[in-house]
């Protein structure tokens, strides 16, 4: 039955989502010319760690039904959220201003410190 | 009614809740569908009356009571128009997505004490995270159209919405902290008993807060005189401008739902959510305040008790959008920033130490004030409440750590 | 001056780079009265630019005028402002009976006046209505037009059009009032009176109409003479000048005898005749509150002229008189009147060569002046103030148009 | 009625048991997936934050499977909500037909996608490296989160370690509770300065107006038109 392939979710399926997510938002971060591309890369990459955390800290998840990170992974996910959300202000912000100085978003032209 | 079907019918029991699971998600849509369609035929008629007009009179016999659904039909027939130079996927998906933002807040509803879709432990919070999801199906939606008034429509969406999200969660963690739970259900219970238990009437402060709440859902709900994104006089319909049909009527579903929602969500939080005014059933002696011996009669008396106050609500704000005129975005910004922000930080300051000081609300506090000795029973719904709050309440945590840390 | 200019500076902040934007508003726009296009230059919700393109109701009116005689003519007059038909009725008759030195008979003279007033207050709830219909608040609207209607009935009885009169014609009128008419009126008058706190308490007084109105599209009173804008335009910037008042002998001979205050601010204040709100805090003289405010006032004045004109008719002994026919030839020569319309100064010129169709016709339309000046007001205002200010101009397209 | 009733199709359906947690794990960790991929391909600015859109939320989802829920709605709020809405404004500012979709060459893409593969292959490879993260979980329905999360931000640990009775209890977390609270003060007034305008000092023209009002016209009847007040 199909259905079988459904009893599943471990710690480690949470964990290849996440690095799936990872390497997602890496390869935005590395080939995105637009800042915008950019910044969402870098949300992906934080939302990948994010899964390891709460992964970790899930007591539901936990083979014993007690996790070994306890409150502390759902807490630096929270930070991390808080942050994230901190990052992207400032980062369209900066793009914000990147766009009124170049009138464009595209980040390989913002070579201005280039030698 | 899992068990029932796995007991009595003999079905698997993964048969069983996928039909209890479509049996409730058809039920919450027929809510928000069907409350759809009865607003927008109360709306027209409510505001024909406003405007010393009859409104329809002659669809389905009498009232016009089956307008809305002659106009659902012809919506159905109607051509579905895309524009030429339409994002043509985004432009599809956009009414799809404002829709299933307004259904899915409906899931951590109470319609009563036991009756929701599922009782999430932060239903509050769940709520308006989604509701102000449903910004983006305006946005994908004003951006798709390909249409100078739909971008501009979006454009004011978006800052608006984003911004009167501040001062709504503020609004709405007043409540919570009262009942010291985000989970609507145990904030709902907490203002069982009388009307004077309802969190409106809880201190001056939250009788304030509860108006900042509904100007600040009625902007977050796009309604007049917030209704900025879709100002038909300045933007022609603003983002759904280049809609028509099926697809236009979902955006109209998606925002009588979430009218819907936010009124529930204010009959819940400050208006005793689907306990009467008066305790009823605690009187007949069919529940002793919390527990509940007959839960089905209940049930649905809760059911409609919190539909009564829903649809107070949604009149409201039809009553204002007939009567005023529309705000500038500049001035929405100014009622956000300037006034609903501050007061309700003050307001939530305010009933922080009205907690401190006076526990217990206005009324029941100046009530045991006056009577002084006499236990009354308001008194003993109020014992009776705090010695049920659940084992996670901060007074046992805390209590807890101060055992574990000693 | 300069000092006073750089205090009032207010900075616009360009956050981001932005591209300009032209926006087409209309033809085909719920708040563009009609036909007008308004071609927006923004940069976001800013306006920089505003031209008004017009031309889509043209109909050649005056060309036609110059193929027919001036009482064939009249129904061309009554498309213009279609909101105000009476009153155009009423310029281009006046316009041929001063070229033909004619004096209508006193009844037709008080009639007139009644006619008249009473049109005025239709139009004015017209604009008001629409007005309140541009700010986004639907009900004022129908709450107009429920009161209209009744004075479109009054009319319907009196000439069987609700919209294109053609009843005050050269020389008098097509036909006197039917029997039980003036009752009817009074009634109308009666009923109507305290309907005007509702407007005022819906839309004059109400707190976001006032911040909606109040210091927007500031019109200051040597631009409104600058751009010839007339009427309550011109009023609401504080100019005191009424044509019934103030304009050629024909026409102010026709108001002898009547009272009546010009709706403007002297002072600091508007003429005490009846009671009305006060003036909110932040309007300032010329806005678009003022210019809002001129026309609820002319409603009052209206209705009292129009007291003060059943009055006088029912007093009035003597025949009404016979319209002239026409037919024969109009002296050579050339004549130009102005008359106080509801929308401002409607004149009519014409040149006859001394046949009975003139060799000229043209008519100066309040509403294209009173546009032209739309463009200086919405500079540097927002989008959703670009309604508001061309509402509060109260433009008809028929009249621009032609 | 029983189940011999329905015949074939039950007894069929009756050896079927379905995990839900599995089942709405493989939905919302494919739906993740998915749109983190089409975020990676797609070139319009506006369709990477719609897919990106869908890929938090799905990730919310996961949270709430996890029995994160508190975290889950947070996840909602701030970031689908919040950075989004920030982000797809950022991009209607910058909406220029040649900017939305700025294309990346072919060349980039193949030598990123092979170092993602790499990368990707290492961290699987590392997430099925320890034995007991692969054992499926108890499912033991915990008790919420929300509440001993609060706990924890304002200094009070009352989760499972103080429970046990440590003889020290792991402290809160009030100190970075109080630095992120400052860090988000900061960003927020960083930002701000940021994308602070240029400012331009351009009169209204309503304000020009606006200035005259002081003065008081001198205009009475039909005199001539003299004109007191300014004038631009």
């Amino acid at each position: 039955m199909i259905f079988a392939l459904l009893g599943v979710a471990s710690v480690s399926h949470y964990l290849v989502v996440g690095a799936i997510l990872f390497s997602c938002g890496v390869v935005c971060m590395a080939v995105k010319r637009n800042a915008l591309g950019v910044l969402m890369g870098i949300e992906l990459v934080l939302n990948g760690a994010n899964l390891n955390f709460v992964a970790f800290g899930s007591n539901y998840l936990a083979a014993d039904g007690r996790s070994p990170l306890g409150l502390d992974g759902e807490v630096v996910a929270l930070f991390v959220i808080l942050l994230a959300a901190a990052e992207a202000a400032v980062a369209l912000a900066i793009t914000l201003n990147f766009y009124n100085n170049h009138a464009t978003v595209d980040v390989d032209r913002a070579d201005d410190l280039h030698g | 009614m899992a068990e029932f079907l796995i007991e009595t019918i003999g079905l698997p029991a993964w048969l069983a809740w996928t039909c209890v699971a479509g049996l409730s998600a058809v039920l919450i849509l027929n809510v928000i569908a069907g409350g759809a369609l009865i607003f927008i035929w109360a709306e027209r008629k409510i505001a024909a009356r406003i405007q010393d007009r009859l409104g329809p009179t002659r669809t389905g016999g009498r009232f016009g009571w089956l307008q809305s659904l002659a106009d659902g039909i012809k919506l159905l027939a109607k051509e579905d128009l895309m524009p030429e130079g339409a994002d043509a996927l985004l432009f599809r998906l956009a009414p799809y997505v404002s829709f299933c933002a307004s259904f899915c807040a409906f899931i951590a509803l109470p319609f009563a004490f036991d009756t929701v879709g599922q009782r999430l432990n932060v239903g509050v919070f769940f709520v308006v995270a989604i509701l102000g999801l449903e910004v983006f199906g305006v946005i994908l939606a004003g951006y798709a159209s390909a249409s100078k008034w739909s971008l501009f429509g979006a454009m004011r969406e978006a800052a608006q919405v984003v911004s009167y999200e501040v001062p709504l969660g503020m609004c709405v963690v007043v409540p919570v902290m009262l009942a010291g739970s985000m989970d609507l259900v145990t904030i709902g219970e907490k203002q069982a008993g009388w009307a004077m238990n309802w969190f409106i009437f809880h201190d001056p402060f939250t009788f304030i807060i509860f108006w900042v709440y509904c100007t600040c859902a009625l902007a977050s709900v796009n309604r007049a005189p917030f209704d900025l994104a879709e100002a038909e006089s300045e933007l022609v319909a603003g983002f759904h401008t280049e809609y028509s049909g099926l697809r236009w009527s979902f955006f109209f579903m998606a925002e009588y739902g979430s009218m819907f929602l936010v009124s529930a969500l204010a009959a819940i939080l400050f208006l005793g959510g689907w306990n009467g005014p008066v305790p009823v059933s605690k009187l007949l002696g069919l529940s002793d305040g919390v527990a509940v011996t007959d839960p089905f009669a209940l049930r649905i008396v809760g059911c409609m008790n919190l539909f009564l106050k829903a649809t107070a609500g949604v009149l409201l704000m039809m009553w204002i959008r007939w009567t005023l005129p529309r705000l500038r975005i500049d001035q929405v910004m100014t009622t956000c920033l300037k006034y609903c922000t501050p007061i309700a930080a003050a307001m939530f300051l305010g009933v922080m130490l009205w907690q401190l000081f006076l526990p217990g609300g206005l009324v029941a506090g100046s009530f045991r004030a006056a009577a002084g000795v006499r236990e009354g029973w308001l008194e003993q719904s109020y014992r009776k409440q705090s010695a049920e709050e659940e084992s996670l309440s901060v007074k046992t945590l805390s209590r807890h750590v101060f055992e574990v840390s000693r | 001056m300069s000092q006073i200019l750089d205090e009032d500076q207010r900075i616009i902040e360009f956050d981001v780079r932005t591209d300009e934007m032209l926006v087409n508003m209309g033809p085909q726009h719920p708040s563009t009265h009609g036909v007008l296009r308004l071609v927006l230059r923004t940069d976001g919700e800013i306006v920089s630019e505003m031209e008004p393109h017009i031309g889509y109701l043209h109909r050649c009116a005056e060309k036609i005028g110059e193929n027919l005689t001036a009482r064939q003519w009249i129904p061309y007059t009554d498309r213009m402002d279609y909101l105000a038909a009476m009153n155009m009725n009423l310029g281009w008759s006046l316009a041929v009976e001063k070229l033909l030195r004619y004096q209508v008979s006193e009844k037709a003279r008080h009639l007139r006046v009644l006619i008249v007033e009473l049109n005025r207050i239709a139009s004015h709830l017209v604009g008001m209505g629409a007005y309140g219909l541009d700010l986004g608040t639907f009900s004022p609207f129908l709450y107009a037009f429920r009161e209209r209607e009744k004075i479109l009935d009054l009319f319907e009885e009196v000439c069987g059009a609700r919209l294109t009169y053609s009843y005050i014609t050269v020389g008098g009128m097509t036909a006197d009032l039917p029997p039980g008419w003036l009752q009817r009126c009074e009634a109308f008058l009666d009923q109507f009176e305290p309907i005007i706190q509702e407007y005022h308490a819906l839309l004059t007084t109400n707190a976001i109409f006032v911040k909606r109105t109040a210091k927007i599209g500031v019109l200051s009173p040597e631009m409104a003479i600058d751009y010839g804008c007339t009427g309550p335009v011109l009023r609401g910037s504080g100019v005191d000048i009424d044509l019934r008042r103030d304009g050629e002998s024909i026409y102010t001979a026709m108001h002898d005898g009547y009272a009546f205050e010009v709706a403007v601010m002297k002072d600091g204040h508007y003429p005490r005749d009846h009671k009305y709100p006060a003036v909110p805090r932040d309007a300032i003289l010329g806005d678009c509150w003022h210019r809002f405010f001129v026309r609820m006032l002319e409603v009052v004045q209206s209705m009292d002229l129009v007291r003060q004109a059943m009055d006088r008719y029912s007093q009035c002994k003597g025949a009404l008189g016979e319209p002239l026919k026409l037919a024969e030839k109009l002296p050579a020569g050339d004549t130009y009147l102005e008359t106080e319309c509801p929308k401002g100064q409607m004149g009519f010129y014409l040149v006859t060569d001394g046949t009975s169709i003139p060799w000229r016709v043209r008519a100066r339309s309040s509403s294209f002046s009173n546009l032209a000046v739309s463009p200086e007001l919405c500079r540097g205002c927002l989008i959703a103030d670009v309604p508001a200010i061309v509402g509060s101009l109260d433009v008809v397209m028929g009249e621009i148009d032609r | 009625m029983n189940q011999a009733s329905f015949g074939i199709p039950v007894s069929l359906f009756a050896s079927v048991t379905i995990d839900w947690h599995g089942f709405f794990f493989l939905l919302f960790a494919a739906i993740a997936c998915i749109s983190a991929l089409m975020v990676v391909l797609s070139d319009n600015v506006v369709r990477m934050a719609l897919h990106l859109v869908l890929s938090l939320g799905a990730t919310a989802g996961l949270f709430f499977l996890a029995g994160a829920e508190f975290l889950g709605a947070m996840q909602l709020m701030i970031y689908v909500g919040g950075t989004l809405v920030l982000l797809v404004f950022g991009v209607m500012l910058t909406a220029q037909t040649q900017l939305v979709s700025l294309r990346t060459p072919a060349g980039d893409r193949v030598i990123a996608s092979i170092l993602a593969a790499a990368l990707l292959a290492v961290l699987v490879q590392a997430a099925f490296s320890i034995e007991s993260w692969q054992k499926p979980g108890q499912g033991m329905v915990s008790a919420p989160t929300a509440t001993p999360l609060g706990m924890a931000l304002v200094g009070v640990r009352v989760d499972q370690h103080a429970e046990e009775g440590l003889l020290e209890p792991k402290g809160g977390y009030l100190l970075p509770f109080e630095i992120v609270s400052v860090h988000l003060l900061v960003v927020l007034i960083g930002a701000a300065y940021l994308a602070r305008a240029k400012r331009r000092r351009v009169p209204r023209p309503v304000d020009l107006v606006a200035s005259v009002d002081s003065v008081e016209p001198t205009f009475s009847g039909n005199s001539d038109t003299t004109v007191s007040g300014g004038s631009e």
